[in-house]
């Protein structure tokens, strides 16, 4: 935070040469928010990165302790304010884990297609925010203008438009309105159409290749050592996606791929949420076809006072793995909440991942690991 | 060598296919909604400022029982009960909510137990300071 | 491997690792309490066996003690494992597992924040979320907030 | 060619009264040359600045819809045609920041210098046959001349800033614009080759009346590189590095507030105003249109086709991603300058062999 947390002494470059200290952060276009970046620079090539948080904490798990039960969903829609539904869910399913009770099926089914396109909406900001990096200007808007009817989905069902608090514990809070499955079909068939015109504005463009292939490599070992989860993983040659591994909800139920490439650079990680996001649509469809009428509430009661005990629940959410520490103390408010942030742990690799690029290059990374500050320092 | 002007000519191709996608937005029509003078439609179940509802007869079905000032995560609402000494019922006084504060998550409006606590579609609230932001019985109850 | 086995090698290694009492655990996790002198070694010998990914590390304070919980997790066995350190409220100090898992790092730095535990052998302790000149640990139970001009 | 309705008519008829009036008041022609000159130069910035504000809107119209937006839509009434008006008022009205550790007088003169000498190379554009600055024999290269000093313009206001950003952006450009410089005048000597002579009336001449083609046609290739080039020039997007936006934040400009910006900015639609005259004068015919449009005056014509080319570069930077450094230069030496020489190689012997 303060001038001497990252070490300003001069750091000489392999010629015994002075090298540049460049502040990055945290009023900067691209660090996706308050990031701080003390980069070492031997003209434009990084010698030593050491990314600085906390400029954006608001004392989330200190806070929790004082909330209830539900205002804690509500608060959940902070942490990571791109998907606010696979916070929520990550925090409902802690809650009921502790409480002994399950959702039943059609709130359960609502809550997949939610996260779900919760996680079209993150990978679509994703494609905006990355191609903007690496200054694709048009990108940006294109991939605001797919988020839209999403964002307008989600705004006929929670009343909200970026922080639902849609999820209850057992259950979620409104049913779908009658129009939603006919909507979310339109909007399916309108996504696949315009991944097209994405492809070969963003993915086939030799110049965006040229700037992402080969830049940030990750290595298998680097992922595992550094405990990253989610597309970064994946893009690395791992195949570990906790829907599938570790199967939580109803997620046993569909089918779906978990795309895996081997490459581990930017642009791999970037090809990946871009599969990924057409497998989202593909769980979208199926559940819609599995929804069916009936409860979308457990019985629960109107206070929430789970028994004592703690859960470790894990979620996927778009970024990573998010999961959450619970400790009950019996009382209403949670004893002690602990959030597994993804981009909060991805974000340590960027220490090793940006030795040896350039300043360009800095953007292009920290741009592929898909942070948001929001949940790096909650 | 001829892999090489091979790559040039993938890689101007696909320059020029990118141009394509753009020139066809060009012709396209904006999606942009020019906010004061258009409006996007607003779904029926839009969680925006809250209004105390009244029955048919236009007496105010709230009972000041301070379930939604509970379980609000910011404390945002605040409310003063009394006994009608006329017909024996609890009636708020005083029923006082900070807009500057609440952050419309709808946990209020689901805890009501009259349901007479409802949000609308409202969602321009503006005003000079802060205190414009504290709305009281006078703004927030609907005959 | 699976989880079980798992359990009885580290209780034949390691002799005063007990199990946490299972009452209160939820979600199905099987949670160990190991000495807090011990623990690296532990942490060292599981990552070597397969449990080489460290899923999370945080901390807990139970006003009587405090509590640094690993969740480690092996991805070829699918196996995850609760290490739970009880540490004295005088003195909250466990060593540091950065070594072993890089991605411990900030997590660490993080507890060391919030909640003061002291992990010796961190290349890098210092306040991480919050300034550098804050005082106190904000997620001790006991840690009492001065009001200041927005209260 | 030229219509008789041009603005050239215009033009020589107020020469012929002003060289009348001053012979009438028996002053040497020296005096009616410099009223001429200085009246051509008052019209001149006038037009530039009127076309640049134009510019300005127009990028960011052209930008807006092919992002499906709207773009400036209120200030003025319609489509916001006064947005960027009100901005440079706005500009004006703002703050003057030198930063404390500045080199204060360079600071001060950066945007003059990158400023004057955009506006310099508009001198010898003939817009139409004799309605120009004055039609030097060396036309062509004062442009280019001219153009190079915007380089140095551009590395002062990066040193004299004292941030790091401002001189990465600095370092940066003049890496570019002078590995770029090169393919810009190969591209063109090819042209000078056929015309035989530095004059962009020549080049003009070259192009207009019975059987002379548009070097468009004729020199695929060298409008190609001088396109790409003349982007580089101008620091547009996907060679905009000195100012990159989400690297720089704005490159050597960052430390720039108020008016001095809206010097760097003006400069910036200035050069591109420029390039694209340029190639519509050298690649384009210039002021001169086929028989059956002899109708419109050339300096409309002139202008239909500047605004053609400045409407490629804007659909150019909207579309493309930016180019990091190192690829940048290798772009430029190794595939731009081989490929000007091939092109003047195969000029050369289309000359010597075909005569033509």
């Amino acid at each position: 935070m303060t001038e001497n947390q990252i070490n300003t002494t001069k750091i000489l470059d392999k010629d015994g040469f002075e090298t540049m200290y460049l502040n990055m952060g945290p009023q900067h276009p691209s660090t996706h928010g308050v990031l701080r970046l003390g980069l070492v620079l031997d003209g434009e090539v990084i010698l030593k990165a050491e990314p600085d948080i906390g400029y954006l904490h608001r004392g989330m798990e200190k806070l929790a302790e004082k909330r209830t039960y539900q205002a804690n969903i509500a608060m959940s829609d902070r942490y990571d304010y791109v998907c606010s539904m696979n916070n929520n869910f990550a925090v409902a399913l802690a809650v009921e884990k502790l409480l002994g009770v399950e959702a039943p099926k059609r709130a359960q089914y609502i809550r997949i297609i939610m996260a779900e396109l919760n996680r079209v909406v993150n990978h679509m900001l994703f494609f905006g925010f990355f191609a903007m990096d690496v200054g694709a200007t048009t990108a940006l808007m294109f991939g605001f203008r797919e988020r839209e009817p999403v964002i307008e989905l989600f705004e006929s069902v929670s009343g909200a438009r970026l922080t639902y608090n849609y999820f209850r514990v057992g259950g979620v809070s409104r049913d779908l309105p009658s129009d939603f499955v006919e909507k979310t079909k339109v909007f399916i068939k309108f996504m696949r159409a315009k991944l097209k015109d994405y492809d070969t504005l963003v993915t086939d463009n030799v110049i965006f290749r040229d700037r992402t292939v080969g830049i940030g490599k990750i290595s298998k070992e680097d992922c595992l050592a550094y405990s990253l989860s989610g597309p970064i993983v994946r893009a690395s040659g791992i195949k570990y996606d906790i829907r599938k591994d570790d199967t939580y909800s109803l997620y046993n139920e569909f089918d779906f791929e978990v795309p895996v490439l081997q490459g581990g650079d930017c642009f791999d990680r970037y090809m990946l949420r871009m599969l990924e996001l057409r497998e989202s649509l593909k769980i979208v469809e199926q559940a819609l076809e599995k929804l069916e009428p009936g409860e979308i509430m457990a019985k629960v009661p109107k206070v929430i006072k789970p028994p004592a005990g703690e859960a470790y629940v894990r979620t996927e959410s778009p970024k990573g793995e998010l999961s959450l520490y619970l400790v009950s103390d019996g009382s209403a408010n949670p004893y002690r909440l602990h959030l597994r942030a993804p981009a909060f742990i991805n974000l340590q690799i960027l220490q090793k991942a940006l030795a040896g690029f350039k300043v360009a290059d800095v953007i292009a990374i920290l741009g592929s690991i898909d942070i948001v500050l929001g949940e790096v320092d909650r | 060598m001829v892999n090489y002007i091979k790559k040039i000519i993938k890689g101007a191709w696909s320059l020029i296919a990118g141009m394509g996608v753009t020139l066809k937005y060009y012709f396209t029509k904006p999606v942009t909604v020019q906010y004061p003078y258009e409006r996007r439609e607003i779904a029926p179940v839009w969680r925006g400022t809250l209004r105390q509802l009244c029955d048919v007869s236009g007496t105010e079905i709230c009972d000041g029982c301070q379930i939604c000032a509970r379980i609000c995560p910011v404390q945002c609402i605040t409310m003063e009960a009394y006994k009608d000494p006329a017909d024996n019922k609890r009636k708020t006084s005083s029923y006082i909510v900070d807009f500057g504060r609440c952050m419309f998550c709808g946990l209020c409006v689901e805890s009501c137990p009259k349901k007479c606590l409802v949000h609308t579609t409202e969602y321009e609230l503006v005003s000079y300071d802060r205190t414009g932001m504290v709305l009281g019985k006078d703004k927030l109850v609907r005959k | 491997m699976d989880a079980q086995q798992y359990l009885t090698n580290i209780k034949a290694k390691f002799p005063d690792v007990t199990d946490a009492p299972a009452e209160k655990i939820k979600d199905g996790i099987p949670a160990l309490l190991c000495p807090a002198a011990s623990l690296f070694e532990i942490v060292k010998y599981l990552k070597e066996e397969g449990l080489n990914y460290l899923l999370n590390l945080c901390a807990t304070d139970y006003k009587e003690y405090f509590e640094v919980i690993y969740h480690l997790h092996s991805l070829e066995n699918k196996v995850k494992l609760t290490l739970k350190v009880k540490l004295g409220k005088e003195k909250p100090e466990v060593s540091s597992v950065t070594p072993l898992h890089a991605g411990a790092d900030w997590q660490e730095r993080e507890a060391f924040d919030l909640l003061g535990i002291n992990f010796p052998g961190h290349p890098n302790l210092k306040r991480i979320l919050l300034p550098e000149d804050w005082e106190g640990h904000p997620l001790r139970k006991d840690y009492d907030r001065k009001p200041d001009q927005y209260d | 060619m030229s219509s008789q309705y041009g603005l050239e008519t215009l033009w020589l008829w107020l020469i012929n009264l002003i060289e009348k009036f001053i012979t009438w008041l028996g002053l040497p022609y020296i005096f009616s040359y410099t009223i001429e000159k200085i009246i051509f130069g008052v019209a001149l910035l006038a037009f530039i600045s009127v076309s640049v504000l134009y510019l300005i809107w127009l990028e960011r119209k052209v930008s807006a819809h092919m992002q499906s937006r709207l773009g400036p839509m209120h200030v003025g009434g319609w489509r916001g045609w006064a947005q960027t008006i009100a901005d440079m008022v706005k500009l004006l009205f703002k703050e003057d920041i030198i930063p404390a550790k500045a080199d204060k007088w360079v600071h001060r003169i950066a945007p003059i210098v990158v400023f004057v000498p955009s506006l310099m190379a508009f001198l010898v554009i003939p817009f139409e046959k004799n309605l120009l600055g004055q039609d030097l024999n060396a036309g062509i290269l004062l442009i280019f001349a001219f153009s190079s000093i915007a380089v140095l313009a551009i590395i002062m206001g990066g040193w004299a800033s004292n941030n790091k950003y401002t001189l990465l952006g600095g370092i940066r450009s003049a890496a570019q614009m002078i590995s770029y410089e090169i393919p810009l005048v190969l591209s063109i000597l090819s042209i000078v080759m056929v015309v035989g002579s530095l004059k962009l009336n020549d080049m003009v001449a070259a192009q207009s009346g019975d059987g002379k083609f548009w070097f468009v046609f004729t020199q695929p290739l060298a409008f190609i590189l001088y396109l790409i080039a003349a982007t580089a020039e101008t620091n547009r997007t996907p060679f905009d590095i000195p100012e990159a936006e989400s690297e720089l934040v704005s490159g050597y400009n960052t430390e720039y507030s108020g008016l001095k910006y809206g010097f760097y900015m003006l400069s910036e639609f200035t050069n591109m105003l420029i390039v694209s005259m340029i190639a519509a004068t050298v690649f384009l015919g210039g002021w001169s249109a086929p028989s059956w449009l002899s109708m419109v005056p050339g300096f409309v014509i002139l202008m239909v086709k500047t605004y053609f080319i400045v409407f490629i570069l804007m659909w150019i930077r909207w579309t493309f991603p930016r180019l990091r450094v190192d690829r940048l230069m290798d772009f430029g030496w190794k595939i731009l300058i081989p490929l000007a020489f091939l092109n003047i190689f195969i000029i050369g012997l289309r000359m010597v062999v075909f005569k033509w």
